[in-house]
This record gives C-alpha cells, structure tokens and sequence, in this order.
C-alpha cells in the first residue's frame, strides 16, 4: 500500500513546487529583480554610505581640507594611499608649515576599507557614490586626488 | 607534474579523476582527487590552497584595526562575523566594555549575515542537486539584506562595519524599517522554499540517508555550525559560550539527530526561522546610546594569548591572538569552520554516487576563502 | 571541572620522577645553611607537566614531545576530563622555539584547556600525530607542516595540503623571506 | 484557402513534367528535405529562445533582449557565433567517431520529423509503421551520444555517455510501452490513422483513466529519452561539467545542443498525435482550413513543450540508480498492468465515443 501511497506523495510534492514556480511564471512581468543595467544609469542611485572611491572634495576656490597628516596613509592597510607632501613656509605669517603636493590614490590596491576615512582629522577625503570604475588600463585607477594649484581651506587644523 | 597526488595502488576497475579546481559543484577553486569505481566514491582528496592569501602572515605585519578588514575576505559570506569575532578578540583583550547599543546592532546584523549567507547556500544547494531556479529566489531575498547592510554599512559583501570599540558609523535612520520589512517578507518566503524543494520527493530521495556523519566523528572531526548540529551535535557558540547581546535573547538551538544531508539542510531552514526570531527580539529594543567607545588610534593589546569563538554562519570561527604587547600580533590563528568541515568530507562521501558527493558536499556549505584562509 | 581540579587531577599522570629526589637535595641544604632557604621557597613541580593560568584564559599545559601524545590520548578518553573536541591546532613560531598549541573544549564537561609543546629544534622538528585521537589534526596538521614545516609522527598523509609539492621555505615562521609576494610595511 | 499545399502540388506537377520520373521523385525527396532541414534548423533556434525566455520567467529574470526587437535574433546570433568558432578537440580523442557522433545525433532527430502529420496533407512521408519508425528513430540518437563521449577521452564526457546508455535504454521501454498502450485503440501504427481515429475525440478522452496513465508515463519516459532535467544525468552540470559534450565546441556542440531541442519538439509532437488529436480541432475547423491545422498542432505541441520546461525549471535532479529504480520498480510495471487494462477496455468497448 505504500507503494501507491508513495507514489501519489510524490507527485503531490511535484505538482507544489510546480505551483511555486507557475505563480512566478504568472507574475513574471512585474516580478523581475534583474536591473537592466546600463539603460538604468539615470535611475540607478547608490546609497549615501556607499564606497566607490576615495574623493577629496574641492571648494568654489579649489581649496581642499587635506592638512598632509598622513594619518590616512598610516591607517590603510594596503598601502593605497601615498602622501608627497613639502614644508612651505607661509608667507603672512613666516612659519614653515606641512602641505601637500600630491594625495595619490591606487584604486588598485585599496579594498574599501574606510580606515583612511575614519581617520581624518579634518573630513579631506570622502566617499563618492560612483560604481563604474573599469578603466582600459591599471595605470589610471592611480589617481592624484588633489586638484591642480588647489590650496588648503582656511582655517582647516589637524 | 603532480604525480605524488595520484594514488598509485588502484584496483583495476577503479579510475581518478579530477573534480575541480574548475568545477561547478566546488563552488571556487577547490580541487577535489576523486578515485571512482564506476559511479561509487572510493576516496576523496580535497587539494586546497588555490587562493591561500596567507592572510595570518598579514595580521602579524598589520595593526589591530586593520586585521579586522582581512577578515571580511575569509569567509565574505558572513564578514560581518568574522570582523566581530577579532573585535571582540580585541576588546576582550583590553578590557574595553562596548556600549549596549553596539552590541544590540552587531548581533541584529550578525544574524542578518546568517540568514543572507543561508540564503545563498539553499539557492545554491537547489543547484548542486539540478533544480537551477532556488538559485534565484534564494538571491532575490539574499538581495533585500544586502541592501540594508549597503544602506547602514557601505558595502554588499565585505563591509567592515566593525571596529575595535565598537561600529564604524551609527545605523542608518532607515535600518531599522528596512529589516522589520525584510522580516515580514522572509517569513512568507521559507514556506516557499519549503513548498518548492524541501518537501520535493526527488530532493528528498537525494538527500535521506546521504552523507552520514554520526555524532561522535562529527565532534572528533570537529565539525561545527550546521554540519555538527545535523548530527545531534549541540555545538552552537551563541548557546554555549554567548557574546555580544546573544544573552539577552531566547533561541532553540537547531538540532537534529540524522546526522545526513537533509538533515544538515533542515537545520539550516530551522536556522534561518531562529534568526528572524533573533532579530524580531532585538529590532524594536536597540538601546539609546553610543555607536563606539573611542580606542587609541594604536591600540597595543597586554601581553599574553586569547581566544574568541564566534558562530560564523558555517559554524565556529575561533581567532587565536599571541600577543607580545606591541602593536601586531605576534601570531594570530583562525580557527575556520569551513576547514574542519572540509576535512570529513572523504569520510561521508566514500561509498556513495557521484551525485551524492555533490550533495553532500552542497550540505557542508563550502566557502573555500574560508578555507584557503 | 574548575581549572584547579583539572590541574591537580592532570599533573598527577606524569609525576615528576626527579621531584623527590630534587626536594631531598633541597632539604639537605637547608639543614646546613640557613642562608639558602630562599631557594627552598620554589616550589618543585611534581609533574613533568608545567602549568600555568598567565597571560591566558584557560589553563596551560606545558608538555615534553615525549609525553605528548599518551597526555592527549589520556585528556581525551579519561571520563573526568573527556576532551574530545580539538578546537584549534596552531603552529607557533616562538622565535627560538617552535611549537604546536592546541585548543580543547569538552563536549560533555564545558571545560576548556590548552596544550602547548615545544621544540627547539627549528631544522628538524617532529612530534606525534594526534590525529588518531582527533581527527580533525589530520588536516590541520598538514596545514602546520606547510607552514611550519614541523613533521609529525605517524601522520596517515603527511604531505603539503594548500603549497606545492616545490615550495620552498615554511611562510609562517618569523625568518621566512619572500621578497616578491610579501608586502613588508 | 489551399495556399501552402498548392505550392507543393503545383512544384510536384512541375518537377514531374521535366524530369524522367525517378530523378523527379529523387529531386523532390531532396527539396523537401532541404526544406524540412531549414524549417526545422530556424525553429529549433527559436525554441532554444523559448526555453531561455520561460526560464527567465520562471526564475524572475528577463531573459535575452537585447538582440534584435525582445531579443528575438538572440539564438541566431548565437548560432551565428557557433558557426565562426573554432572546432577544438582533444589530443588523444578518436578522431573519426568523435566528429561523426553529433551527426549521429542531428540526423536521427531530423528524421523522425519526416513522419508527422501537421496537417492531412502535410506529412511528408506517411508511413505505415509510423509509431515503430519514431521510436526506433529516436532511440539511434544515444548512440552518438555513446560515441561522442567515448571518443572525445574525457572521464566525464564517458560518464555522461555511459549514463546516457543506461538511462536511454531503460526509458525506451516505457515510451513504448506507453504508446503501445494507445495503439490498442487504434489499431494502427500508421500516424494518418491514429489521427483519424481521433475524429471521435482525442485518444486520451477515448481511452480515459488507462489513457491518462499513459500519457503521464510517456511525459516522464519522454523527458528523460530528451535527457532533459529531472533527468539530466548525461549533462548533469553540477556534477560532470558538461557530460558528454564537454570536449565540442563551435558548430559540432550545436548540433547535440540543436538535437536536444529538437528531440523535445519531437516528443511533444509524438505525444500531440498520438494523445490529442494531431491538427484536429472541434467543430471540424481545421478540416475545412487545413493551414490552420499547422498552427493548431504547433499549439498543442507548444501546451506540451512548455510543461517539459516547466518540470526543468522546477524539479532537482534525480541520482543515477533513482533513474532506474524510477523506472524499472514503477513506471514499468505500471505500464505493463496499464496495457492489460487498455486491452479489456478495448475488448469490452468501453471506450469513451464523442
């Protein structure tokens, strides 16, 4: 008796996980969880928390907040970071004072840790929103944050 | 050429072959020696080390901050774990007392990794034994907490949201809204899962009787997590050794006593029910206060050892520390549950067909960076 | 069992043989010089085992290779003890020395304890297999003889599990140099 | 309304008027194999498309649509790509058998199309045997697959093949057995009859809970003759990689991955005759148009070709010896005590007569 009692268990447990694919089916329409991504560029936003890549915001005046502590350097593990930075003695005020010259950034090698950012003293580097980060060739994912003849804010102390 | 790993002394109507380190079933880069006599398994050999990043070696070159973001790529499936599993190394270490809040939100979070890692093992599990659509109902619920660890922690998969004292940033207004709603849709649908494979009589043909592994080898093999307790093996460190807020809840640890694969897959469903009854207990009673007590920027652990265990969602993840007193570990371990679990696969596979195999190898839940720490 | 209990219980099954004869030797110095008591004050081990709660939240065992492998065989099947679940097997280069630690938990008891042994031998060092008492050490034992290259006696398969068969050096102990793959801060 | 058989005719006339006779008939043998091939290459295409469409729909995707309106081009740019790759091999493989198994494979499923009645007057060759000429037909495909995964020396490719013998051999049986059943009914082999003998309703209505059983026992015995998931052993992805086309590539791969689908349509088709009525339709439609038959029988075939695509997309795989055991201990002798009672049926006519 278990032999057709077998049988007809069977097909019954067949037959409800053909009902929970055929109400998929059913619904397919407004169901998809797949993204069309490229044509959904406008749309498709990322969270503000997200980590795309290390930016250092620049102000109307192209000043930044980066003060060249290297604490950010210090703190990645990976070595994305490096500082090359000069003492520039003030002119107003005739003390000598650290600033940098060029905040390189290896998209390469960094693995979104957010340790360099957790460890600013100043908010000089953020995380930007950005997700397509393909390039054609590993030397441009070695980026110079700081922009060109760009100052530090005023007032900005580590 | 790897001659060595060839067993010489075949029977006649035996053969080997090679599953892996390119194969569907491996779930990455693990090569398995296979010597078959026709469909029956005589030996299994698994080959490791194909992504070994020697991430031990690194810990003991790196600070304390920066081994937690190590960790994210051992086991990526439940990183949040594994982070706070050398966090609490730390903290315990120093005798460093967390605020209530960040102990509420690591485990929120925790048991969220476990349900979004056991996500991806049913889909992928319904894989292994043919029927290729759970992949995808697996992934669209997987989906809606990888979006709440997105929103609150920054990233999908390796989100370094802990630190040594604490969570790097606040959750987000939106958290806790999000994972009530993720909750109430969860819960419609393990039914599903349960209606579409569980109760599915060739599945359960395949998996009954599968893969047995008795509870005296599970223990001996030090199995843990779901594998052990498959067995009847109460091996569940939330239960028995509780960290974080993990004392403040109420759950059954899942136990089963068949100790074969369905067996290790129902306690895996059950899991996924205690989880949400984890998370529903906390979500509405996450305490006011502060999201990290402030370390030193170079935190020097006190000389001497110390262990922690945590249940990673492959089971129990144990981080030994020898420290010196400076500001790296001298030597740090981990403990893997994926590497045990590795280590009886020979012993529960041997006798059975080629599709077993694969099935049970599907039950014990492979991460293989887990294993090629 | 309380860590004390487990001390007394354990230390008792390898005493010390040199124990008495080290605390006569002792006794007689102290009888003719009176000044030399502070040696006496050191208390001799009766056990070939050292242990200690330092540094650590479980108890330390401290084992001779020798001994290693009948304490492991006895932790494991006295039913007072009952350790039957090896938790952790890890190499440990302790500079001079090389050593295995190992993590055991009781399933029955909840009692938790560590075994250490060490060698000083850094060319060639060798223990027993404990893994046919916990088969678990039959995996992490190649991964500390990859690592290590610390060979273990009896060992079923000894052979490199996660290197390849020409792999030079053990990348876990402190005098491994690899300039290409290491990243050195 | 005769348009599409007025052409054949109108070409046989032709043909006939400038040729001796048997070069004309040899002639025409000849076009309408080149036309059945290119009819039935198109639409293997476009099946393969439907399988990846209701798969998608299945598993909350989209599926392609990115080629041509919807992705309808998709499979033939697929194909196209198939065509311009390039045929590796093994080193050691058996050259010969290796390349001639996917014909093997193809041919036998061409073949068996050439039975078909899609409509009462397109069927290209209605042959007396027409039952036993299908599963003959469809059972030499295994052999290339044999061959295939023997010659390409690959360990997986000759499980997949050795699976593939097992599992063939085993379901033919119950395919026969299952059709045999229903041609108690009719009497005849020969496929023209069978439908005819559906004028009175389909043979499922006819032959009622003894049809029934045959019918489910020929879907289950027909998805696994197509090695098609729940039965998948030969290919089993998860567990062989590919199976026994893991060594082909390009054009060659195509061709087993073709025949596959072919051999769905075949045994949706062969069902669709032999259980519903071929290109009957009620109220005698089709009779009267008989282009519409075509689209009324591809209709039916589709009804069947879906549900084979709704168990893929649903059930696990089963175990090599749950494959025979499903087999040799139920559907076996289920078809056998099924056949006894079709027979007494039949004998005490209690068949069911529209």
């Amino acid at each position: 008796m278990s032999y057709f009692s077998n049988i007809y268990n069977g097909i019954k447990s067949l037959l409800t996980g053909m009902g929970v694919t055929g109400k998929v089916f059913l619904n397919a329409r407004k169901g998809t969880i797949t993204q069309q991504y490229p044509e959904n560029r406008e749309t498709l936003k990322m969270f503000d928390r997200f980590r795309g890549e290390v930016v250092m915001p620049h102000d109307k005046e192209n000043e930044h907040r980066c003060t060249g502590c290297q604490k950010c350097e210090i703190a990645c593990p990976n070595g994305s970071i490096e500082i090359v930075w000069d003492r520039v003695v003030n002119p107003e005020t005739g003390k000598k004072k650290k600033e940098i010259d060029k905040f390189v950034y290896h998209l390469g090698l960094c693995t979104m840790c957010s340790l360099c950012i957790e460890a600013c003293p100043t908010d000089a580097i953020v995380w930007a929103q950005n997700y397509e980060n393909s390039v054609y060739d590993r030397s441009y994912l070695t980026k110079v944050l700081n922009q060109p003849e760009s100052k530090l804010m005023d007032g900005v102390e580590d | 050429m790897d001659t060595t790993t060839v067993n010489s002394n075949f029977k006649s109507e035996e053969y080997f072959i090679n599953m892996g380190p390119q194969h569907p079933a491996t779930h990455g880069v693990l090569r398995l020696l296979l010597t078959i006599d026709g469909e029956i398994i005589k030996k299994v050999e698994p080959d490791l080390g194909y992504i070994h990043r020697s991430i031990e070696k690194m810990c003991e070159r790196d600070s304390y901050q920066q081994i937690v973001h190590l960790t994210d790529r051992m086991d990526y499936l439940s990183s949040h774990i594994n982070n706070e599993a050398v966090c609490l190394t730390v903290e315990n270490a120093l005798e460093l007392e967390v605020p209530e809040r960040v102990k509420v939100i690591r485990t929120i979070i925790g048991e969220l990794t476990r349900i979004a890692s056991h996500c991806l093992w049913w889909g992928v599990m319904g894989m292994d034994v043919g029927a290729l659509t759970t992949y995808f109902y697996g992934f669209r619920d997987r989906e809606m907490v990888n979006d709440i660890f997105e929103e609150t922690c920054g990233a999908r998969l390796t989100m370094n949201y802990n630190i040594p004292g604490g969570l790097m940033y606040d959750i987000h207004p939106n958290f806790i809204q999000r994972t009530k709603d993720f909750v109430a849709h969860f819960k419609t649908k393990i039914p599903e899962y349960d209606k579409l494979l569980t109760g599915n009589v060739i599945f359960q043909k395949r998996m009954k009787g599968v893969g047995i592994l008795s509870k005296e080898d599970a223990i001996s093999f030090g199995a843990s997590g779901p594998v052990g307790r498959g067995s009847g093996y109460s091996c569940d460190v939330r239960k028995h050794h509780p960290y974080s807020a993990l004392n403040k809840v109420t759950f059954n640890e899942s136990l089963k006593t068949a100790g074969d694969s369905l067996a290790r897959y129902e306690v895996r469903i059950m899991e996924m029910w205690e989880s949400l009854s984890i998370i529903e207990q906390l979500i509405d009673n996450i305490p006011e206060g502060d999201y990290k007590v402030t370390t030193k920027a170079v935190i020097k652990l006190p000389k001497g050892e110390y262990y922690q265990k945590v249940e990673a969602a492959r089971g129990e993840l144990g981080v030994y520390v020898i420290s010196t007193g400076t500001k790296n570990p001298y030597r740090l371990k981990f403990r893997s549950p994926g590497f045990s679990n590795i280590s009886l696969l020979n012993h529960i596979a041997v006798g059975g067909k080629i599709g077993d195999l694969v099935a049970s190898m599907a039950t014990l839940d492979i991460v293989v960076p887990d294993i090629d720490r | 069992m309380t860590n004390e209990a487990l001390q007394n219980l354990i230390g008792l099954w390898f005493p010390n043989p040199d124990a008495d004869k080290v605390s006569n030797v002792v006794e007689i110095t102290e009888t003719e010089e009176g000044s030399e008591e502070t040696k006496t004050q050191e208390p001799i081990n009766p056990s070939l085992l050292e242990f200690s709660e330092e540094e650590s939240q479980f108890l330390n065992i401290l084992v001779q290779p020798e001994q290693l492998h009948s304490l492991m065989k006895q932790l494991k099947s006295n039913s007072e003890t009952n350790f039957d679940y090896l938790y952790c097997l890890s190499g440990v280069d302790w500079g001079a020395e090389l050593g295995i630690v190992y993590h055991l938990e009781s399933t029955t008891h909840r009692h938790r304890i560590v075994v250490k042994v060490k060698t000083a031998d850094r060319e060639g060092p060798n223990f027993d297999t404990v893994s046919n008492i916990w088969k678990t050490a039959d995996f992490h034992e190649r991964e500390v003889f990859d690592f290590f290259g610390v060979k273990f006696n009896n060992h079923p398969n000894l052979k490199y599990l996660f290197l390849t068969e020409d792999w030079e050096g053990y990348p876990l102990r402190k005098d491994y140099v690899d300039e290409i793959n290491m990243v050195i801060k | 309304m005769n348009i599409s058989l007025g052409i054949t005719k109108t070409i046989h006339d032709w043909l006939f008027s400038v040729m001796p006779e048997g070069l004309a008939s040899i002639t025409e043998m000849v076009l309408i194999a080149a036309v059945y091939l290119a009819v039935f290459a198109v639409f293997g295409l476009y099946l393969v498309l439907l399988e990846r469409k209701v798969a998608a729909w299945f598993q909350l995707r989209m599926g392609p649509n990115r080629v041509g309106f919807k992705g309808l081009l998709q499979t033939l740019a697929d194909a196209l790509k198939l065509v311009s790759k390039e045929l590796t091999g093994t080193e050691k493989a058996d050259k010969f058998l290796y390349n001639l198994a996917p014909y093997f494979v193809i041919i036998s499923a061409l073949m068996a199309l050439a039975v078909f009645p899609f409509t009462q007057e397109f069927q290209a060759f209605d042959i007396n045997i027409g039952i036993f000429f299908l599963i003959a037909i469809s059972s030499i495909g295994v052999i290339g697959i044999l061959l295939g995964g023997w010659s390409s020396n690959n360990k997986f490719a000759l499980i997949g093949a050795m699976r593939s013998g097992v599992q063939t051999i085993s379901y033919e049986l119950s395919i026969g057995l299952s059709l045999l059943t229903m041609v108690l009914i009719t009497g005849s082999l020969q496929l023209s009859e069978i439908v005819e003998v559906q004028k009175n309703g389909w043979l499922i209505v006819q032959g009622h809970i003894p049809a029934i059983i045959a019918f489910m026992i020929y879907m289950i015995a027909g998805t696994a003759e197509t090695n098609r998931a729940p039965f998948d052993m030969v290919e089993a992805e998860s567990e062989l990689g590919a199976g026994f086309h893991t060594e082909y590539s390009g054009m060659k791969f195509a061709y087993f991955f073709l025949a596959e689908f072919i051999n769905m349509f075949i045994i949706s088709a062969i069902a669709t005759t032999v259980f519903f009525g071929a290109w009957l339709s009620p109220f005698g439609i089709t009779e009267s148009i008989p282009w519409l038959g075509v689209f009324w029988f591809l209709g039916k075939v589709f009804v069947i070709v879906f549900l084979m695509m709704w168990f893929r997309w649903t059930f696990p795989r089963l175990r090599i010896d749950q494959l025979l055991t499903l087999e040799w201990k139920y559907l076996l002798p289920i078809n056998l005590v099924n056949i006894v009672v079709m027979a007494f049926i039949v004998w005490q006519n209690l068949i069911i007569q529209l």
